[in-house]
């Protein structure tokens, strides 16, 4: 990521934003944090920001920001398609587009660079750690987010390669919704508990969603974390998460970082200063956290949300 | 004329779909009843059941109330859920110690907060005239933004003992407590309903309100109270949710619970356009909304099929319960003994089940 | 002999309507006082058209199931399947861009069938079996597919990307070059279907008996009307117009997804009550619908061109719903005050009581 | 050709839940006649006409039309087939026009031409004298007006079966008259009627065939020449009908002296009622007179602020009072009973116990509610004392007969105890029995001291009740007429417009 420092007394960039709503998500409320707070006008930047997750809407907007006369359009698609026209007069325009966290269904020349999670590498992570752990029989309930959103395909590829590969036995196969919800999950464990499953291993696909699953294993008396019957992975780096992590109370959280900001902020600087910057698909670095692996640091830094300190977990 | 003692016919329709949900889940396994102590409580299905259902057994309570009185439903209640627990996260942050007092304190702040957003709902209804799902649209759209503000960090955590009690179990008591709460909150509602004339007041304002107006009733203040009074079933489904959860998220906590509580309004065999109600119908509503959700787990229906699957099953239910097919039904069975058996028919009529499912008919005497 | 006094009542529907239309064209006027930059653009104006097609038919049927008296929660999650199945079907290498828009039609007709028949025949509630629909729609849709699926046959594309160009209305961008105005397909499908449905509900047999089923159903069942056969149908053509709307989505936007149109189903009524139609029944204008679903619209386009925090925008699109709502019950209350309400207490609006039918 | 029967109906027997409406009915109906079926309130008369038109689907019996046996399966089918009806609550659109209102439902045209139908419509509601622009919003007529409108759209219908279910029991005698002739001249043309009204006059006046029911039963068959009219009332009730011209003499007296329980200078509402002053002392009756519309509704309507009240002061037993609110009038001991029973009265899906005891519980207050048995004995006792005929207290108003619903509104009433009692139209649709029993009633609880307000269509029955009459005319009180000597024509006279006092502005 670059430091940028306006110069003073010149022109403020200008860039619009077409995002999903914060109330989406926790990740999305990070992530347009961290937009607000980087394309900040101290920074130099006039930025204006759409969160909608209406696709319509969200062409709409960008539409608009390229007749407002933007420099910079920033897009984070709800729906991968139906943005050529719009990505085209972004072109005629000058308008240089970047994608991020989301990528879009066109032509590459169409934008400028997209930063995005690999979702499946995320499931990756999370797989080729479970497969270390050595556990003989791997019983897996997963837990799935929206079907068919990126996170979910990706994450759930992992799995269910594993399966296939008879790696790992799916003993339960459910879902969280629409809303990830960890209510959801919880119900998807306790009728795995109640009809007598044999499992030890907790994939769900996001950290509220993990939590949930492990108050079912709670409520039944089953032991889970470092030590326990049953490995618990969460996905997204929730501080709170990443705390029970190194509390030993669930064993993996694999990061899905929100912060492209500022990596888009140093292209843009770094163009303006008439330095190179990469094209096409760039993925964002993530990791995966177990308890072994954990730092005060890394909760602090790479995780999302609010912290509840050190020591505390979340029944 | 003779007293016919047969109450509850109304609820035929919620009771027969639930009875038809616990066969089905009884074919898949005797063991659906089985219960343990784990933990020093109760496990197994039922109380699974029992405790995943309260929030939407309260916001149902709330929305049959709103329901009668306005003849519309309230579409915010998830979100309003949703901004006053985060009061009571707020209050609870807020406070140096978290004790029973501060909980109370908070539920309390959490209630006032319903209150005022039902006040605010139920004057557009009232006063201005909005259609109730246009009005709590408003709500609905802006809702989660004001819980988040409130929240002010971003998900803030609830990790103490007490809450997670409130959201699990007590030490020395058998049941989950969502469950007690839950059952406290009904036998207030039975309280409230059987020592006041709520129940009078918000039929005859739902089924015609010049009348009403004409006997005395003020329509504007029973449509304001019926919208307060489910701004608190908000706070306490919000408060069980929370506590429930550990963490207040803003973004998921309740979510789409508006159209599963109208649902199990619904189902409870009440008529959605307005008038006459019965809140055991909507309890069992909400019940058996939960039971079909964890059916349709215990059945291990494929994930991404697991809508269509529940979108036949309630329409299956609902064309077996349905007042044509039903009149068949009782056709066939009345007909040997017509003209004798006269007294349960009537006490039919009586308690709205002739009629409540007329939703969106036009409401008049013939 | 008495003599009727002359003074000329607009009824609900149309009194409900030109409120509707008022307040809009004031609002868009408004908008262009403050952000000229934006909105005195035709280009803004006929994109409201262009990108939102869906929504605009979606509440034109919306409309006609609610003055019949009923409610179709299922429009959003129909659309979106439509444009899974076509998308599906397009890609599958056999389909072609006709036989697609059958698909979609047939889909729509399907559902239309399905829930009118148990709601009208059955008479069981319209909320439950249409929220039954929607979930029905929805777990169709992640059964067939629920990756996005972009669609890629080029006869296709051609159509998505087909526009009308008017070269002497458009405007100049950023660099100084001119853009010519375009307008998509999908507003010409609007404006062609909002007029025959206008057309349909204020002309045909169907349209007026429609209006009497929800004014009073039980009254219309006297007056002659074959009420069942007629909500019935008000449902069919709800579900067609979902179809359509999908079709039409699928142009816009060229791919089928998941979440496309979720949500559509609070919107479209949404849009229909804010354009003057009743959820009681009975009272609506069709020409009232796109008016609803363009005010919606306007008021997302003036929040971005506001540039609203982000965090904030939620809070001041209801609030702008707020203004809009409150506004329209007070220039009814008014209303109300006087012709309408002869018989009835002042301060029960004259809307209410024929929306009832009591 | 085979007679001149027209319809014939032969063992019709129909249950309700809890009530056998018919039972074993015949009924026959000759090709240009006019057939009055009679009864009281709840004999089964518009059950009849529902089964015969396809509303309710009949348990047993046959019907055949010109001899063909025929089953309609909905009001449709009926009026396809050549069956005009009118039915006893005014059906019809609230939200259509006048002229659509006419015209829906009928025909086989894809396409409504509005200019053609509204000049239809114009046409026939000229015709007719009904005073009500076709493209006017149904809503926005009175229900006088609409009760014409329907009988127009039945008569335009070019059947061979009419029928109309109580159509005069809110038209003026100008309009049953113009009904009346209407009603000739299609028998001329050989319309076979079938007619059913309260009014017996009206039934000789009109009528050549009369059939009996009661209590859902066929009791005969007569021509109306053949009998007299206490013949028929005594068959309809099933016992002899108690002296009517008794009552007269038990008329009470003016209380002259003391304070009026109720008074009200310069009182005008937001309806349209022009300010008038109006008093009433304990124990009198008195009444408004006037043409329909011409404002006796408003006019108690301001009393009991049913409208808002926009002027005027009001005094109760002396005292300077406000009455803003209709829950102010009932604490004051008012009581009112509306003339749109069907607007304003009943809570058509609640109990019949909750609609008798709905006003006192209200005046008891919200956190009063009566005790299921005090309640059921409420019910019971008024259920017996005005003999309304219900199979239950738990029965839902809206399965009684029109006028047991209007008996049940009076319960209500009467069971609040009220010093001064509004009744506007109480004895609309009611039978002769009752009626009379009502009007016994409301001198009885003047007797006991209760003030009474009594507005009624039937002068004659003003003038048997009333002792003071305020007469109407234009929404403005143009006179007051007193004492014992008033006969129809003198109250006539003035309500025609020998004004005694000008409308002043
Ligand atoms: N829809 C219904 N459901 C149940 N009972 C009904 C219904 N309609 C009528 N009844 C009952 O049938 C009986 C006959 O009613 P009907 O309306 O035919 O009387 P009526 O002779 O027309 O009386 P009125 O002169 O008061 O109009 C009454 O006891 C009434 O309670
Ligand atoms: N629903 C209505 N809409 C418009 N005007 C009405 C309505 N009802 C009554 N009016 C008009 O109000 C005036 C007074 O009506 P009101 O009902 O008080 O008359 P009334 O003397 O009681 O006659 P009625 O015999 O009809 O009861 C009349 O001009 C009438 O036409
Ligand atoms: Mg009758
Ligand atoms: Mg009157």
């Amino acid at each position: 990521g670059g430091k940028k420092t306006a110069a003073a007394g010149a022109s403020p960039i200008k860039v619009g934003i077409v995002n999903l709503p914060p109330e989406e998500s926790g990740y999305r409320q990070a992530n347009v944090e961290d937009m607000n707070k980087t394309f900040a006008a101290a920074n130099g930047y006039e930025a204006r920001q759409t969160n909608t997750a209406d696709n319509s809407e969200q062409i709409a907007a960008a539409a608009g920001y390229i007749r407002d006369g933007v420099d910079y359009l920033l897009i984070s698609a709800a729906n991968a398609s139906g943005w050529d026209n719009v990505l085209k007069s972004a072109k005629d325009a000058g308008v240089k587009v970047f994608l991020f966290d989301r990528l879009i269904e066109t032509d590459a020349s169409n934008y400028q660079a997209a930063l995005v999670s690999d979702m499946y590498a995320e499931g990756s992570i999370a797989m080729d750690w479970l497969l270390k752990q050595g556990l003989g029989a791997y019983n897996v309930i997963l837990i799935r987010g929206q079907l068919g959103s990126a996170a979910e395909k990706g994450r759930s590829d992992a799995v269910l390669k594993a399966r296939d590969a008879g790696k790992i036995k799916l003993v339960a196969d459910g879902t969280g919704g629409d809303s990830w919800s960890l209510e959801e999950a919880r119900k998807v464990v306790e009728a795995a508990i109640t009809a007598g499953k044999d499992f030890n291993v907790i994939f769900a696909e996001n950290d509220g969603m993990a939590q949930g699953a492990v108050q079912a294993l709670d409520a039944a008396g089953i032991t889970h974390g470092k030590g326990g019957k049953v490995k618990v992975i969460g996905f997204d780096f929730n501080r709170f998460a990443l705390r029970n992590v190194q509390a030993g109370y669930w064993d993996l959280d694999v990061q899905c970082s929100p912060r492209q900001a500022a990596q888009i902020a140093g292209w843009i600087q770094d163009l303006k200063a008439g330095k190179p910057i990469p094209s096409g698909i760039v993925y964002q670095t993530e990791i995966g956290i177990d308890t072994a692996s954990i730092t005060n640091d890394i909760v602090l830094n790479k995780g999302i949300n609010a912290d509840p300190g050190e020591g505390v977990i979340t029944r | 004329m003779r007293r016919v003692k047969a109450t509850g016919f109304h609820l035929l329709l919620p009771l027969s779909v639930l009875a038809f949900l616990v066969v089905v889940n009884v074919i898949k396994g005797v063991d659906y009843f089985s219960l343990s102590v784990i933990n020093g409580a109760l496990y197994g299905n039922i109380p699974n059941i029992l405790f995943g259902a309260s929030e939407l057994v309260v916001l149902a309570v709330g929305m049959t109330l709103v329901t009668s009185s306005s003849g519309g439903q309230d579409i915010s209640v998830g979100v309003a859920g949703a901004i006053t627990s985060s009061v009571f996260v707020a209050i609870l942050l807020g406070a140096d110690k978290i004790t029973w007092w501060t909980i109370f304190a908070g539920f309390l702040a959490g209630c006032a907060v319903g209150v005022l957003i039902g006040a605010f709902n139920g004057s557009l209804v009232a006063v201005f005239k909005v259609q109730p799902m246009v009005a709590t649209l408003i709500l609905f759209t802006a809702g989660r933004s004001v819980a988040f503000l409130i929240d002010g960090k971003l998900s803030p955590i609830l990790a103490n003992d007490l809450t997670s009690r409130i959201g699990g179990v007590m030490p020395g008591v058998f049941i989950q407590t969502p469950i007690l709460l839950t059952a406290v909150f009904i036998a207030l509602i039975a309280l409230l309903l059987k020592t006041t004339n709520l129940k009078l007041y918000a039929q005859s304002v739902g089924v015609n309100e010049k009348a009403a107006r004409l006997n005395g009733i003020d329509p504007v203040a029973v449509k304001l109270l019926t919208f307060m009074l489910l701004g608190v079933c908000t706070a306490v489904a919000g408060f069980i949710a929370v506590c429930k959860a550990g963490r207040h998220d803003s973004v998921n906590l309740l979510k789409y619970i508006e159209m599963d509580a109208i649902l199990a309004v619904a189902i409870g065999g009440n008529a959605l356009g307005g008038g006459k109600f019965s809140v055991t119908g909507s309890i069992i509503g909400a019940y058996t909304i939960e039971v079909l959700n964890r059916t349709l787990l215990r059945l291990e229906v494929d994930t991404e099929a697991i809508k269509a699957v529940k979108a036949v099953f309630i329409i299956v239910l609902m064309v077996l319960a349905s007042p044509v097919v039903r009149g068949y039904l009782a056709n066939a069975v009345r007909r040997p003994r017509s003209g004798t058996q006269t007294g349960t028919v009537a006490e039919e009529a009586e308690d709205g089940w002739v009629s409540a499912p007329d939703a969106f008919r036009g409401r008049e005497a013939p | 002999m008495r003599t009727v006094k002359g003074r000329e009542t607009l009824s609900n529907s149309n009194l409900l309507f030109m409120i509707a239309a008022v307040i809009f064209v004031l609002m868009y006027a408004l908008a262009m006082a403050i952000y000229p930059g934006s909105f005195l653009q035709l280009q803004t104006f006929f994109d409201l058209f262009s990108l939102n097609a869906p929504l605009i038919i979606l509440t034109c049927g919306m409309s006609i199931v609610m003055i019949g008296g009923g409610i179709d929660i299922s429009v959003g999650g129909v659309t979106g399947l439509v444009t899974m199945c076509c998308a599906v079907f397009l890609e599958s290498g056999g389909g072609d861009v006709w036989s697609s828009m059958i698909l979609a039609l047939g889909i729509g007709i399907a559902f239309g069938l399905l829930q009118g028949f148990l709601i009208a025949y059955l008479e069981i509630q319209p909320f439950i079996i249409t929220l039954a629909g929607m979930f029905l729609a929805n777990g169709l849709l992640t059964t067939i597919h629920k990756d996005p699926l972009n669609v890629t046959l080029p006869g296709f594309v051609a159509l998505r990307d087909a526009e009308l160009v008017i070269p002497l209305l458009g405007s100049h961008n950023r660099l100084g070059n001119f853009i010519p105005l375009g307008i998509k397909i999908g507003a010409f499908v609007v404006v062609a279907l909002v007029i025959a449905l206008a057309v349909l509900m204020k002309w045909s047999r169907f349209g007026r008996n429609l209006y009497a089923v929800g004014g009073n159903s039980q009254s219309a069942l006297m007056l002659g009307i074959n009420v069942k056969r007629t909500k019935f149908q008000s449902y069919l053509i709800c579900g067609s117009l979902s179809g359509i709307a999908g079709f039409v989505y699928i142009m816009t936007t060229g791919a089928g997804n998941v979440g496309n149109a979720s949500g559509f189903e609070m919107k479209a009524i949404a849009s229909s009550i804010i354009g003057g139609t009743m959820l009681s029944g009975g009272v609506g204008n069709l020409l009232g619908s796109p008016v609803g679903a363009l005010t919606l619209l306007t008021i997302n386009e003036l929040i971005r061109a506001a540039g609203v925090n982000s965090n904030l925008q939620a809070i001041a699109s209801g609030l702008l719903l707020c203004v809009f709502i409150v506004l329209q019950g007070v220039v009814v209350r008014l209303r109300g005050g006087g012709n309408l309400a002869r018989a009835l207490p002042s301060w029960l609006p004259a809307g209410k009581t024929t929306g009832k039918g009591k | 050709m085979h007679t001149q029967i027209v319809l014939e109906m032969r063992g019709i027997s129909k249950a309700f839940p809890g009530v056998r409406a018919l039972h074993n009915v015949d009924f026959t109906l000759r090709r240009g006649e006019v057939h009055a079926l009679m009864g009281e309130n709840g004999a089964g008369k518009s059950t009849l006409i529902k089964v015969m038109t396809g509303v309710y689907a009949k348990d047993a019996g046959r019907i055949t039309i010109d001899g063909a046996t025929i089953h309609f399966r909905s009001p449709q089918e009926a009026q396809n087939f050549g069956v005009g009806t009118v039915y006893q609550e005014i059906s019809l659109c609230p939200n259509l026009t006048v002229a659509e209102n006419m015209f829906i439902g009928r025909g086989r045209r894809g396409f409504v031409n509005w200019n053609r139908m509204n000049g239809d419509a114009t046409r026939l509601l000229e015709s007719l004298c009904i005073p009500a622009r076709p493209t006017q919003e149904l809503s926005n007529c009175s229900l006088a007006v609409q009760q014409m409108i329907a009988i127009a759209r039945a008569v335009d219908m070019e059947c061979k079966i009419l029928i109309l279910d109580e159509p005069t029991s809110s038209l003026d005698e100008d309009e049953v008259r113009r009904l009346f002739a209407l009603m000739r001249e299609l028998k001329s043309r050989g319309v076979g009627i079938v007619f059913v009204t309260h009014f017996l006059d009206q039934v000789y006046e009109v009528s050549d065939r009369i059939t009996v029911l009661r209590d859902g039963e066929l009791v005969g068959e007569y021509a109306a020449s053949s009998l007299p009219q206490i013949e028929l009332v005594a068959k309809m009730l099933g016992k002899e009908l108690g002296d009517v011209a008794g009552i007269r003499n038990r008329r009470p007296r003016t209380a002259e002296s003391g304070i009026p329980v109720f008074e009200a200078t310069g009182l005008s509402s937001a309806a349209g009622v022009r300010p008038f002053d109006f008093s009433i002392h304990k124990g009198e009756v008195n009444g408004f007179a006037g043409l329909l519309g011409s404002g006796r509704s408003e006019s108690v309507r301001a009393i009991y602020a049913a409208d808002k009240v926009t002027g005027g002061s009001v005094r109760v037993n002396g005292k300077s009072v406000r009455i803003g609110k209709p829950i102010q009038a009932m604490k004051l001991g008012i009581g009112y009973l509306p003339e749109d029973r069907k607007g304003d009265g009943i809570i058509a899906e609640l109990s019949v116990r909750e609609n008798i005891i709905l006003a006192l519980q209200v005046m008891e207050g919200f956190f009063k509610p009566f005790s299921r048995k005090q309640a059921e004995a409420f019910a019971d006792e008024y259920i017996r004392l005005l003999n309304i005929k219900t199979p239950s207290t738990g029965t839902p108003i809206k399965a009684l007969s029109g006028g047991n619903q209007q008996k049940v509104i009076l319960a209500r009433w009467l069971l609040t105890h009220p010093e001064y009692l509004i009744l506007d139209e109480p004895t609309r649709g009611i039978d002769v029995g009752t009626k009379v029993e009502i009007q016994k009633l409301v001198l009885k609880l003047a007797e006991e001291g209760v003030s009474v307000t009594f507005i009624s269509s039937e002068i004659e029955e003003m003038l048997r009740t009333c002792s003071r009459l305020i007469v109407m005319r234009d929404r403005c009180v143009v006179g007051e007429l007193e004492d014992s000597g008033l006969t129809q024509n003198d109250v006539m006279h003035v309500i025609a417009g020998g004004a005694e006092k000008p409308c002043d502005e």
